[in-house]
């Protein structure tokens, strides 16, 4: 299996934010985007998405290290101080590299 | 005085959360109800709408959406001296009881047509009308007195008018106020007839879930209730009683009838827990969505449902027929 | 004899999975629908208790409760020595068919209704109460008699009794069932009225939808059958049979109807998948729960809809008017 | 010509997508309305089969089944050569148009209804049948002609007819429409009575939700406007048409009332978003799904609800009593 | 903690897959995979799950490396070429290498 | 881009376990957890999320590497005699490290 690596990186954070951070993702040149509805817990208190207010969602985007690490300046520049968001970002291998 | 029946299903929520069952309505649920809600309060608007001549109508709507504006002036610098908030908490809770809550709403026509007082069928375009004005204020607020006073990490550019007006009237609530307003009354009752049976057959219904649902989610935020302080409790309870006396005074001097006037009053007094949070999440990030919530939801919600919507009747009957 | 046609709805559903039909409901739905089942069974029996004197229903009650309690002991040691069950397994097994499936008393009374058989009205009561009985009974004999048979892997300290209750009472199907039940006594008919289009004019097409999925559920069980073994199987068939006839008798015994009777007999035969199965998992986790699931839901309850509630029914008639 | 209530909130739906409002319904939701409309649609027809000899409905059956394995016999060269399309958009588009909507036929409906034009209650009997023999002979379509003309990346095996007999007649929407017709059959008016509240009484308010979803289903494909092209676009306004007409001919030349033959039109002219998608995305992978999505949906869809219905009356009406 | 590395394949595709992919995932050697609904985007255009279309996967599958190469290059094979599919492979460790 | 290594620890098994994975994840330490709602196969059958009783969870844990293995292994033998249960542990980069 001949497999190229790549970044996956991982956004955790209100739904509220869905549309900026697809809009972001692609501006820094992520080329597509997996997004779950998800619940949660962390400093912002307990997530349990019963209301729309506390819904979430966990985006992922695979792509080139450079991009990754612009998207998740761009989020902790932009929405960490006033937003419930998480980040981490992982080491994957993708058999299609020209597709990320 | 016994209790509407919907609001059992509240306090059934209500005590169920609290005491940690795990009852829980799947969130497709949550949003299906107030999905519904929001149409088929629009669409029986509409359909009544019809029916009045607009010389009658037009100058109740632009008095209540006046109301709507000015209330989060009232609220706001309450909010900042005497609660010492910071100007973006201020803007933003001012701005929720400017707008409305379409529930408290249907509560308080449950209220009225259980008693038989009459009153104007096309109060829901007031709904519609209401949910907005006050957003737009608390954000202006926001914008102009939150930026020096806060801690705000960013440079925030120019306010951009198009992307704020596009959230707010695109909204879901707005778009299924107003969409079903228009339907109703382009459709007319004969129109919606085949529909009925769903739209408004089951309405009393649906309403009794959703008041389960929002027990729930109101009990759910009880942990909350100490980062909110005692200022805001009393907040949630005292400013809905103002302004729901405004927002009967207000019916009375556009001419409304008893019932009428009484949802004014419901409305003035009502927090939005739809339209506002979402707004106010992208247009005031700054401002903590907890406190916002826990007062309207936690605290003005219930007050409403079970003390508010008497009182303000009972301040329109004293008022109006004296 | 015709078969109700909310069984075809079973049917429908237990052939389109059998034949691996792609036909799926989502999980939210299947949510919706059994948190609308529940309510609307507490409501209807709230309703209807509040016009009985409480001097007739308690004593009923109190058997009802008791036997529910009781059955657990006699299915325990055939599970035990016949089926050669491990103590886990038998008890969680017992503890199901001590409580009661709310889907299958619904189809025992469209059952008596279409053939305009009587029957106390309060029999929802019931249903809320033997719910727990059963259960904790078989979580009793799990610790008692299992911990010693089967090779735990934890030492299991002593039985946390606060958590269960909490666990058991505060389980969704009790709360929506007592509920149901106390908001449909306080707020009586009248109160209810308008809510009636959506939890009693529906009641029937939703019971025919949850029948379509419990029809894929069970179907999807099939390839436990082997699991099963038949032993289990029997076990199956010959429990509802007999307890159906406690039941019967217990009903005649407190002056039940033969309308009442049927639906006594109903409960007793039938076994929970919707409290039990919840309750056991946390409570008696040695339990393999593909053992009582394919056993309550893949034979039991298709057993009861189609043949054991007409027999319920034929027991509870020659008996109380031999 | 006031539009039929139930499109206007198509409109709303399509408008709120066009303007990007930010309202969604949930997914659970679609799919139980169109579990819901499928079921509903069944179980009517099957209760008014019931009611006639099979001698007057068999023929008719036959030529509408045969009708719908003929009209993409008719689609496809034009696809093919008017369109230059490669051989498996061809064979896929043409198989959407031999297939029918369910939907677009419960709005005939509701336009004859509204009329107060009586049609043959069985019709829905025809969406069951139609449904299935336009997807088999696109899938033929596109094995006989396709695999020489298209870049085919897989050395393609024998045609699996057995997989693909299963994925075609095990589909959901078979399998409800099937069902429900069975139970419908079966059951008889008097069985299905108690559930009549809601599969019949609430029909066409979930009608009007789901329109409502499908507008922002289709606006939120505007954009695949261009990859569709003009050819595409023409073909989803023409064939309609050529199809309706046929459709009325086969209608009146089989016997059918006016009502009928409208229904049979409206029939003939609707392309499937259902059942044909799922099959053709496995039995056709190498077919653009976008291309028939964009053509049913966005284009003949629209079409239909607002100016095909009448026109097919309108040509039913001077047909069959010119 | 005595952990052993395990690959992990994640597959993001049609929902019109699934059966397929489970499928495949077990002739291949895997003895189990994890499901979730999602939405997202990518060369195919955007996939919001609004609408039964549209509605898209992530499965996750815990196996031995042989096993990964082996379903995400029958994968590559058979659906790519049709199907909105993207995969990746990255290194996890588990606790029981006997169940994976 | 200034990142930090922490582990992620995913578990999924059977939704009857959510609260306890939930308390014990903060009582060995974590800071925050994430939820999705999940279908797939194992060594205990198929889970289908059909029916409550065979709904599954995926939580994920951004962890410190002892947090990570206290808590599996606590999961490890309390529930996976009983329940099923699957986990791994990955490597992942963080922005803030004193979030998680
Ligand atoms: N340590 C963690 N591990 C996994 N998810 C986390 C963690 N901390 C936070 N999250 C997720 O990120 C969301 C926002 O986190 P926070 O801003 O800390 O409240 C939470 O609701 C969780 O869904
Ligand atoms: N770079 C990416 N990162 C994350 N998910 C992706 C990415 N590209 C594609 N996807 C997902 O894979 C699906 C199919 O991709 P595609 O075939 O490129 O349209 C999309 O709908 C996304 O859910
Ligand atoms: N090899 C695997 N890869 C991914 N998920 C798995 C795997 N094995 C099991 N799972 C998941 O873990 C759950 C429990 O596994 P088990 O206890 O093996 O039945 C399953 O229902 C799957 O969701
Ligand atoms: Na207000
Ligand atoms: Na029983
Ligand atoms: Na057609």
């Amino acid at each position: 299996m001949n497999t190229h690596p790549k970044k996956l990186l991982v956004l955790i954070g209100e739904y509220a934010l869905e549309k900026f951070l697809i809009r972001d993702a692609k501006r820094f040149g992520a080329h597509g985007y997996t997004i779950a509805d998800v619940r949660g817990g962390g400093s912002h208190g307990t997530r349990e998405a019963d209301w729309e207010g506390s819904r979430s969602i966990r985006m992922e985007v695979i792509c080139d290290p450079e991009v990754a690490s612009a998207i998740s300046e761009h989020v902790l520049r932009n929405y960490c101080a006033n937003y419930s968001v998480s980040m981490y970002v992982t080491d994957v291998a993708v058999l299609r590299p020209e597709k990320f | 005085m016994r209790l509407d029946p919907v609001i059992l299903f509240f306090l059934l929520g209500f005590a169920a959360r609290f005491w940690d069952s795990d009852l829980k309505l799947p969130e497709a649920l949550y949003e299906t109800l107030s999905i519904y809600l929001l149409l088929a309060i629009g669409l029986k608007g509409g359909v009544e709408l019809a029916k009045h001549p607009m010389g009658t109508v037009l100058p109740q709507a632009a008095a209540a959406m006046a109301m709507g504006a000015c209330l989060p002036l009232l609220a706001y610098p309450a909010l900042r001296h005497l609660g010492r908030l910071n100007g973006f908490d201020a803007a933003s809770i001012a701005g929720h009881y400017g707008s409305v809550s379409v529930v408290t709403f249907a509560v308080g026509v449950s209220f009225l047509v259980k008693r038989e007082v009459a009153f104007e069928e096309y109060m829901p375009l007031f709904v519609a009308l209401m949910e907005v004005p006050g957003i737009v204020v608390g954000i202006l607020l926001a914008r102009m007195t939150g930026s020096a006073a806060a801690p705000a990490v960013l440079a925030r550019p120019a306010i951009q008018w198009g992307a704020l007006a596009h959230e707010i009237f695109l909204g879901k609530s707005v778009v299924l106020l107003g969409g079903g307003l228009a339907i109703g009354w382009f459709a007319g009752p004969s129109g919606l007839e085949p529909m009925s049976p769903l739209f408004f057959g089951l309405f009393k219904g649906v309403l009794a879930l959703f008041l389960l649902e929002m027990g729930l989610v109101a009990a759910a935020r009880i942990g909350d209730f100490r980062r909110a302080g005692p200022f805001l409790i009393g907040f949630g309870v005292i400013t809905p009683v103002l302004f729901g006396a405004i927002g009967v005074l207000v019916g009375r001097a556009t001419g409304l009838s008893v019932g009428g006037a009484t949802l004014l009053g419901v409305l003035a007094a009502s927090a939005s827990y739809i339209a506002a949070p979402a707004a106010m999440r992208i247009a005031i990030p700054e401002a903590n969505p907890t406190l916002s919530i826990v007062t309207a939801l936690g605290v003005t919600f219930p007050f409403n449902l079970t003390l508010g919507i008497p009182l303000y009747h009972e301040i329109a009957r004293r008022l109006i027929f004296p």
